[in-house]
């Protein structure tokens, strides 16, 4: 598995570092059902045996983390983005 | 007639032309009281239990392809009850002491082989980590030893002792700790089941659900809707993706973990060892393979293979450990889907559904596990309560916090 | 007893190198022992003055992506987003504090001269050599001068860059190496060594 | 062509035309044929017996030309078995290849180059392979059919463990492995192309040569030692040369085009997953010195090569198919491709008398090769009742009977075949005496690389083979791979997937040339088993699965044909079923009235064929297994006689033992001693070391940290403990702050990379809102712990006015940074001891000179070096949590830090640290212990029990994480978990140790055993 980093370009699967789920935001700690979420945050997250977003650490490369779009049943990688892309876009921050 | 020495001569006599099947193909029936959804060793060892201990026989279980296709089929045969913390001891003694009897139980030779388990320890708190454990195994009447390097050395000459990048101190070895023949677990528990009633059938996946308002009364299948009172689910590294049929979300998540095994060579190794300074684990098959494996991959995945580079750091540890074993040849390498939680231990229980009730989350450690596993899974399908050494198994453990981490690796299955 | 007396001597990360004869392998090594190197990164939405910062203080374009521009011994490595390896020759620990002042606000600058010990690789087979520790495609066509990477080398995580080649027209490298991993880098490059 | 049929007869000594002693007599070896190098005589030993080859024989190839046919025994029965094939997919001629350290056991003899000296024994045999105690097991093979262990062994439970497993295990596994280590070496590598050629048969050659020339970076793989594939074997013209030169032809072509490489030797083994560019990584092995005695100085092994290509070609060609009949294992029973190779490329035959079985067209060329060879052609038996008028015309010209319609039936004869039976279309039976049999079942495509993806094979009814299909991107099978399996095709398969590889890759190409070719005849009539035949009929050869196991498979249920696997190992031998999977496959369909495609294949696994396990690992073995970190002080220690431990990738000094010193412990002791009384120096460079900047650099810590450091001031110091976000603690460490925005955070060594990818997480994923950088400066400093009651003074004389150390200046806790002697330097009045101390910090490149410098500076204070071990001591003695205790299952309030956690600001860890579990009063919190016998020894590991409580797990109160004997105080002491310890302060506490037969009471104290108010901190 290689997988394409937006500013190192593609590297092998043995320099980054896997989390999971990509999706999982970190609750607001002060809502009332904080704990219901964090616990939901913390340990419940996306398995599907399909296409996948998640997180990954260039650890060797570049020290970003990214978010990877995969196929868990093929293995077949999709998209990749900066983690930070998402919130660059909705702040318009370059 | 049972299996034994004198049918095996009767039917030499007839060219073995009359052995009937290991187990029935059933077809499967419209209902059942109950089914169990995954021909693996869980599935089958619930259902047997089901029937022989509870009385229950109008048990199915189904699985989607052959039995034994998923990990029970693919893993590397292990069996221990070497744990330290007092939520999961009791329960892999209780399973210990059920392989201990299972050839003559099921009367089907599963070549349960105690040859002992040993775990090598290379730093101090390495040791002082295995001592609590080794602790914890005795205070529940284990069997457990705590080796210093001579007396590994003793056991292992061909160990790496002079050149190691991290030496060996010793070892926390289980003399009771050793192999099964995993396809004949299944096989065995499928023979002894079926012979008690259960329906086994084959090429028949679940692919949802049959709900009348809020609880669940049935299944949907390749081969047609099943209707059952209760539901259990065993399909390991499916877990996840089962339980969604039904709109569950847990704190499961697939892995791929690969194994390893060499050709065929004359008996070296005498019984199992983990290495401690990385992730390796090796016994030999009574073909006489090294079978082998390490970490798992480390990314999600149902794909059933894995990658080069850990198969690199697999060898890289094998002959670190073993620097004999450096001209021995791989043979073959595969992959099987871990159901890996979010603290490393298993779940037994109800889940939040009425009439479907849930086995998972068995990581790599599930194989050993297996007669347990079936026999509490059992005893809470035909009780609706959880079986005393399966008492900390519960769902909702990450919520009240009162988690099952041996390794103390936290909400992080790929550390497991 | 005074300090000034007994001085504090700088000692290489590379002993091994005064008693290794290479050139036989095609392959020649030296250590860049006196190279200043800092880390910059932009603070947040401030690359575009950074990079007009630089521009004015050294007239280097500042690299988008892993490349290295370079002007009057000073250079800056691209390592990541907004992030650069800025080296001076010479400079050791005297290149980071005025560097940062020359920058000013827009970006964090941080002392790594002593942090990374570097190897420049020339030599018919300097290349070859290098391909066996690394896992970067070095041919020419797709690793060509002013290229850069960070990568691992051996386990360990190393940054390297592509230099003009040299008279003789051979490949010129040179690799980061975290200091404290010198020697086990050393070893990897010595096993590897063409003609053994 | 005629003429050639009639050659005269290869004269019995063959080998005499070549003088000099040393050659032996060969009576198979055939006059003026093959590839082997006659100039070049070579000996070797088999079963201690010696015999000569030549340059460029195979071990097989040499045996059979000194008439050596037995070979082996086999798995199960120990039958007698000889060589099947030529190539690596040999399941029978397995032996054990060179002896002592370098033994390798299951060595194909039909892929070992012949080299001077070579050894090699038989395998699985005792007392000799000729006599063989094992084939008893033949006697009894009624009773050891497929699974019969499942079946028996159950009662007595005892006789099981006892008796009948280690039997087993006995007689498991074929060759022997040595017991010493490995003394080659091994390398790994990396190549990036656009085009992977796998096979350099016709087919791979015309794909290498067309994509070569347009310019496209190509490597071309082959297992065998020479290119060519079948070009070498097939007495078959390429523009009116022969095969063999053409083969010759472009390869010294190839050899110059500067963009190619030939990997000669090289089996590629796995295809693994591929990147999104589509670029794909396969992985192959270079057998760089196995063809020669031992690898020259300085060459590894062998060589293992991860391949990273646009495009791949798989032009692995294909695999003759035995027929399953009666004694079809015997040896001197082969594949019909096989005896062709050894004719024409050994210039071998395996027997002078022979016949041939065949109901392939392919197999009909062994036939004229053995006239032409002169060899005695006793028989062809070809079951198919008519064959191409074409092939008739020629047959009828050989000298020899060709039975149309006709089976074997029975092959006989001990340790060598003798005599087959042959059942003719009419009539009776017919024997021939023959010392060899080529058979020829038709071919299987060899596609296993195009299945690693989790692809599945097709079944072409045309070839009755399966054949690849839904392959993995960018990968195109060619040639016999592709089931196409004339010459022809392979040429233009070949060249055009290297034409379309050269322009995906953006090159183009100009004109492919039409290679011409006779055309070949490649009629299959697939025979299966032979129902009529006598005695055991084998599918599997090695594992000895026959056509009646497969059927008690089929009868007890194991009919899907993934259980017919497992349950007969079918395919599971060292061969992993090339030439048996298909046959049982097709048996197993016959059973059970399914087509051979309802049955289906198992799935092919990497490696595609046995790797050696050296290959894998590379170098990173023994002591270069992982990487090794050394400090800047790292020379100054060794040269002080330090003894070194591993701390992570990190080599620390554990203690600096002096002659004087009687005991390791004593040595420690006399450190620590020094550092309470005078003054000590331990290096601690390898704790972590993170530099924070950023208008929010105190905001994001305080997010990390469970306390408050945006309101550290500056040129302070102070103690922080970070969670994780499930609230248990992840590290502790110390954080400086150097100005309004910039700190430095510090962190225990054994997480200092977890921290730093947790604060990249933090600030890039969690809070990329916030204006922080983080950069590890670990590497940067050199750092030294200088403590003990005189650290002051000697600080004082090595940094002179460089600052102002007293306690007004620089109080606990303080920090600075300041020029020394012209360098850059930090100091941080820090303590782990509880002794007066500062922790000073060096550019590295100093690091060595600063050690020397103190040490020098402290020698009128009795400053002594101090390790690990004094470290650790001293900290249980002041009662720091360190690894131990930081075991990821702790939280703060077991650690006694539970009111450190801020109630002002949220931080990562906070919320779920707040569940039941983790609040519970009863969890086991940090206490201290100490033995009421003071002479009593701690070990960790023991359990905490109440007095009188029975030992039991459910009764355990807690655990020892560590201990120490604390010379301060004279006696052992401990840190540990012990439930609600903090209320049983003095209670008595039973310390458990059943594993190391500890068992005694000790006293339940404070935590810090040493200067509890912490005044040595502050003088
Ligand atoms: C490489 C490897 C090595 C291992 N080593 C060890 C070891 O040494 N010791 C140890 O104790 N454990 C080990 N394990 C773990 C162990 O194998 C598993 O935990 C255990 O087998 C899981 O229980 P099971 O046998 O019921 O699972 P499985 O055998 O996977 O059974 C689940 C079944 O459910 C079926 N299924 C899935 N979805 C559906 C559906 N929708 N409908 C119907 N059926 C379905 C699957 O086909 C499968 O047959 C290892 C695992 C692997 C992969
Ligand atoms: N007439 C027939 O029925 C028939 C049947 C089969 C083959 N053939 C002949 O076979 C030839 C087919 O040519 P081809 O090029 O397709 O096949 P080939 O057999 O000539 O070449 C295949 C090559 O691939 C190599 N190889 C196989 N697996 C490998 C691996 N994993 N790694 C590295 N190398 C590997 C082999 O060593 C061999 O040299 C033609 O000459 C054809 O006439 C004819
Ligand atoms: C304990 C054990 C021993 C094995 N021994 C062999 C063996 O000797 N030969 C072999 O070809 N495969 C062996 N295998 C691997 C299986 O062939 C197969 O790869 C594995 O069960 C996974 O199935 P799959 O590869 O069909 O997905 C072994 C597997 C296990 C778990
Ligand atoms: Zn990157």
């Amino acid at each position: 598995m290689r997988i394409e980093c937006p500013f190192c370009g593609e590297r092998d699967l043995t320099e980054f570092v896997y989390l999971g789920d990509a999706d999982v935001t970190r609750p607001d700690p002060l809502r009332a059902d904080a704990m219901e979420r964090f616990v939901e945050a913390v340990h419940t997250r996306e398995n599907p045996a399909g296409v996948h977003n998640e997180l990954w650490y260039h650890n060797f490369g570049c020290r970003s983390w990214l978010r990877v779009t995969r196929n868990t049943r093929t293995h077949e990688l999709l998209s990749v983005e900066f983690a930070t892309a998402r919130f660059r876009r909705r702040h318009g921050t370059a | 007639m049972p299996y034994s020495f004198l049918s095996l001569l009767q039917h030499a006599l007839t060219g073995h032309r009359r052995w009937a099947p290991t187990w029935r193909d059933a077809a499967p029936a419209p209902e059942y009281d109950i089914v169990i959804v995954g021909g693996g060793g869980h599935g089958l060892a619930t259902a047997y239990y089901l029937a022989k201990v509870h009385g229950l026989a109008r048990v199915a279980v189904l699985e989607k392809g052959w039995i034994g296709s998923g990990n029970a089929g693919r893993n590397t045969t292990i069996i221990r009850s070497n744990y330290l913390l007092a939520g999961n001891n009791p329960f892999y003694e209780h399973s210990m002491k059920l392989w201990e009897g299972l050839e003559q139980e099921l009367g089907y030779n599963a070549m349960v082989s105690q040859r002992g388990v040993l775990n090598l320890y290379h730093s101090d708190s390495q040791r002082d980590a295995y001592a609590r454990r080794g602790n914890a195994m005795r205070m529940h009447g284990v069997d457990a030893e705590l080796l210093d390097a001579p007396a590994v050395r003793r056991m292992l000459p061909f160990l790496d002792f002079e050149n190691a990048r991290f030496p060996i101190q010793g070892g926390l070895l289980q003399r009771r700790g050793g192999t099964a023949r995993h396809d004949a677990v299944v096989w065995g528990y499928a023979h002894a089941a079926s012979k008690l009633g259960v329906d086994i059938v084959q090429n028949c996946e679940v692919t949802g659900f049959v709900r009348d308002g809020a609880r669940i009364s049935g299944v949907q299948t390749s081969r047609g809707v099943i209707r059952a009172a209760k539901i259990g689910m065993a399909v390991a590294g499916h877990t996840s993706h089962v339980a969604s049929f039904a709109g569950l979300r847990l704190p499961i998540e697939s892995h791929v973990l690969q194994a390893f095994v060499s050709e065929a060579i004359k008996p070296l190794i005498p019984g199992v060892v983990t290495f401690g300074a990385g992730h390796f684990y090796v016994s030999q098959s009574d073909k006489g393979g090294l079978v082998f494996g390490g970490d798992i991959d480390g990314y999600n995945s149902y794909a059933q293979r894995g990658n080069l580079p850990m198969v690199e750091s697999v060898c890289e540890e094998g002959v670190s450990l073993m620097p004999a074993i450096g001209r021995v040849r791989m043979l073959r390498s595969w992959g099987g889907v871990m159901d890996m939680t979010m603290d490393g231990s298993p779940i037994i229980d109800r889940t939040p559904i009425e009439g479907l009730y849930l086995n998972g989350g068995w990581c790599y450690g599930g194989f050993k596990a297996t007669p347990a596993s079936g026999w509490c899974f059992a005893h809470l399908l035909a009780r609706d309560e959880p079986h005393p050494v399966a008492r900390a198994y519960r769902l909702d453990r990450f919520a009240t916090g009162a988690l099952l981490d041996e390794k103390g690796a936290g909400a992080q299955p790929n550390l497991h | 007893m005074t300090p000034s007396s007994r001085g504090l001597m700088p000692r290489s990360a590379f002993p091994q190198l005064q008693s290794a004869h290479l050139e036989s392998r095609g392959v020649h090594l030296s250590a860049r022992e006196s190279l200043g190197i800092a880390t910059v990164m932009a603070k947040q939405g401030q690359a575009e003055a950074l990079r007009e910062s630089v521009r004015k203080q050294f007239g280097i374009e500042l690299p988008s992506g892993p490349l290295r521009a370079h002007r009057a011994g000073v250079s800056f490595v691209g390592t990541g987003p907004d992030t650069w390896l800025a080296t001076c020759e010479p400079g050791s620990n005297r290149f980071a504090g005025p560097l940062a002042e020359m920058i000013g606000e827009v970006a964090a600058v941080t002392d790594q001269g002593d942090a990374y010990a570097v190897l420049r690789l020339r030599g018919p087979r300097a290349c070859e050599a290098l391909q066996k520790l690394v896992p970067i495609d070095l041919h020419q066509r797709s690793f060509r001068q002013g290229h850069a990477a960070c990568t691992v080398a051996a386990e360990i995580s190393v940054i390297f860059w592509r230099l003009e080649n040299d008279d003789a027209g051979s490949s010129v490298f040179e690799l980061a190496i975290p200091r404290s991993f010198a020697d086990s880098v050393w070893h990897a490059l010595m096993a590897g060594m063409p003609g053994g | 062509m005629n003429a050639s049929d009639k050659a005269p007869r290869a004269e019995q000594s063959a080998s005499a035309e070549y003088t000099g002693a040393t050659v032996l007599h060969q009576p198979n070896r055939l006059a003026g044929r093959g590839m082997v190098d006659r100039t070049q005589p070579l000996s070797f030993r088999f079963d201690r017996k010696r015999y000569s080859g030549f340059a460029g024989d195979t071990l097989a190839s040499a045996l059979l030309a000194a008439g050596v046919q037995l070979v082996g025994r086999s798995f199960k029965y120990h039958r007698p078995r000889g060589i099947l094939t030529a190539g690596s997919e040999e399941p029978n001629a397995l032996v054990e290849l060179r002896s002592g350290a370098r033994q390798e056991p299951n060595t194909r003899a039909t892929v070992v180059e012949l080299f001077e000296g070579l050894e090699a024994r038989s395998q699985n045999r005792w007392p000799s392979l000729a006599l063989d105690a094992g084939s008893i097991n033949s006697l009894f093979a009624p009773l050891l059919v497929a699974g019969f262990y499942y079946k028996t062994f159950k009662w007595p439970a005892a006789f099981w463990e006892k008796l009948y497993e280690p039997a087993i295990r006995r007689a498991a596994g074929l060759g022997r492995a040595s017991r010493s280590g490995d003394p080659d070496t091994y390398e790994k590598t990396r190549a990036f192309c656009d085009l992977l050629v796998i096979g350099a048969g016709p087919a791979g050659l015309a794909a290498a040569l067309v994509a070569g020339r347009a310019g496209a970076r190509v490597i071309l793989c082959d297992e065998d030692f020479v290119l060519g594939g079948r070009l070498n074997l097939d007495r078959q013209e390429i523009d009116g040369m022969s095969g063999r030169a053409w083969a010759q032809h472009v390869e010294a072509e190839l050899s110059v085009l500067p963009q190619v490489r030939i990997l000669r030797r090289t089996t590629v083994f796995g295809a693994y997953d591929n990147g999104m560019s589509g670029a794909r990584t396969l992985g192959a092995v270079e057998r760089v010195s196995d063809h020669l005695p031992q690898p020259p100085n300085g060459q590894p092994r062998q060589r293992l090569w991860r391949i990273v290509t646009k495009e791949v070609v798989l032009a692995t060609g294909a695999i003759e198919r035995p027929i399953v009949f009666g004694g079809n294992d015997r040896p001197g029973v082969m594949l019909a491709s096989a005896v062709r190779t050894y004719i024409n490329r050994f210039g071998v035959t395996p027997a002078q008398r022979m016949a041939l079985f065949t109901t392939s067209d392919d197999g009909w060329k062994t036939a004229f090769d053995l006239v032409n060879a002169g060899v005695t052609l006793e028989a062809i038996i070809d079951p198919r009742p008519q064959i191409a008028p074409a092939l008739a015309s020629r047959a009828a010209r050989l000298p020899t009977h060709a039975l149309l319609g006709a089976h074997v039936v029975e092959a006989r004869g001990a340790h060598g075949l003798h005599e087959i039976s042959v059942q003719p279309a009419s009539g009776s039976m017919l024997r021939f005496t023959v010392g060899a049999l080529a058979v020829s079942g038709g071919w299987n495509p060899n596609l296993g690389l195009s299945t690693h993806l989790g692809g599945r094979p097709r079944w072409s009814d045309r070839l009755s083979a399966f054949v690849p299909r839904d392959m993995p991107r960018g990968m195109t099978a060619v040639g016999a791979a592709a089931g196409s399996l004339s010459l022809g095709e392979a040429l233009q398969e070949g060249s055009r997937a290297g034409a379309m590889a050269a322009e995906a890759a953006g090159f183009s190409v100009s004109g492919l040339n039409p290679w011409r070719t006779d055309d070949e005849m490649t009629g299959v009539t697939p025979l299966w088993d032979v129902r009529k035949s006598r005695g055991k009929a084998f599918v599997d050869f090695q594992h000895d699965v026959t056509a009646a196991d497969i059927a008690l498979a089929a009868r007890e249920g194991f009919q899907s044909v993934e259980l017919l696997k497992r349950y007969t190992t079918l395919g599971m031998a060292t061969d992993q079923g090339k030439t048996s999977n298909v046959n049982g496959y097709a048996i197993m369909a016959a059973l059970t009235r399914r087509t051979i495609p309802e049955v289906g294949t198992t799935v092919a696994r990497p490696p595609c064929s046995p790797v050696a396990l050296g290959a894998f690992a590379g170098l990173h073995r023994g002591k270069h297994f992982k990487p090794t970190r050394l400090t800047a002080g790292h020379a100054w220690a060794q040269e002080r006689g330090a003894t070194f431990v591993e701390a992570g990738l990190w080599l620390r000094a554990q203690w600096f033992s002096s002659p004087t010193d009687a005991s390791w412990l004593e040595t420690v002791s006399r450190e620590v001693s020094a550092v309470r009384s005078a003054v000590g120096v331990c290096d601690v460079s390898t704790l972590g070391k993170i530099d924070i900047q950023g208008p929010d650099a105190g905001a994001f810590l305080d997010r990390v940290y469970i306390n408050q450091f945006s309101t550290l001031p500056l040129g302070k110091v102070r103690y922080g403990l970070m969670l994780r976000e499930d609230g248990f603690v992840m590290d502790d460490g110390t954080s400086a702050r150097f100005a309004q925005s910039r700190y430095l955070m510090s962190t225990t060594t054994a997480n200092a990379a977890k921290v730093m990818q947790h604060l990249e997480h933090a600030r890039q994923v969690t809070w990329p809102q916030l204006d922080v950088q983080i950069v590890s400066v670990t590497e940067q400093w050199s750092q030294y712990s200088i403590a003990g009651p005189r650290s002051r003074r000697l600080l004082q004389r090595l940094l002179g006015s460089a600052i102002d150390l007293s306690n007004e200046a620089f109080p606990y806790l303080a920090c600075a940074e300041f020029n020394w002697d012209g360098v850059p330097v930090r100091l941080f009045r820090i303590s782990f001891s509880g002794e007066l101390a500062y922790e000073l910090a060096v550019p590295a490149r100093y690091g060595d000179s600063a050690i020397r410098a103190i040490m020098s500076a402290g020698q009128e204070l009795g400053v002594a070096p101090y390790g690990t071990e004094a470290l650790g001591v001293m900290r249980i003695e002041k009662g720091h949590v360190a690894g131990n205790e930081l075991n990821g299952t702790t939280t703060a309030g077991d650690l006694g830090f539970g009111r450190m956690m801020s109630k002002q600001k949220d931080f990562i860890g906070r919320v779920l640290a707040g569940r039941a579990g983790l609040v519970d009063p009863q969890r086991p919190v940090l206490v201290g212990v100490k033995p009421l016998n003071a002479a009593a020894r701690l070990d960790a590991g023991a359990h905490f029990l109440t007095p009188g409580d029975p030992a039991t797990l459910e009764n355990s109160q807690g655990y020892l994480t560590s201990v120490a004997f604390s010379p301060t105080l004279g006696h052992w002491i401990g840190l540990g978990f012990l439930r609600n310890g903090s209320k049983r302060r003095g209670e008595r506490i039973r310390i458990h140790d059943p594993l190391r037969g500890g068992d005694f009471i000790a006293e339940i104290v404070s935590n810090i055993f040493v200067d509890p108010d912490g005044e040595r901190l502050k003088q």
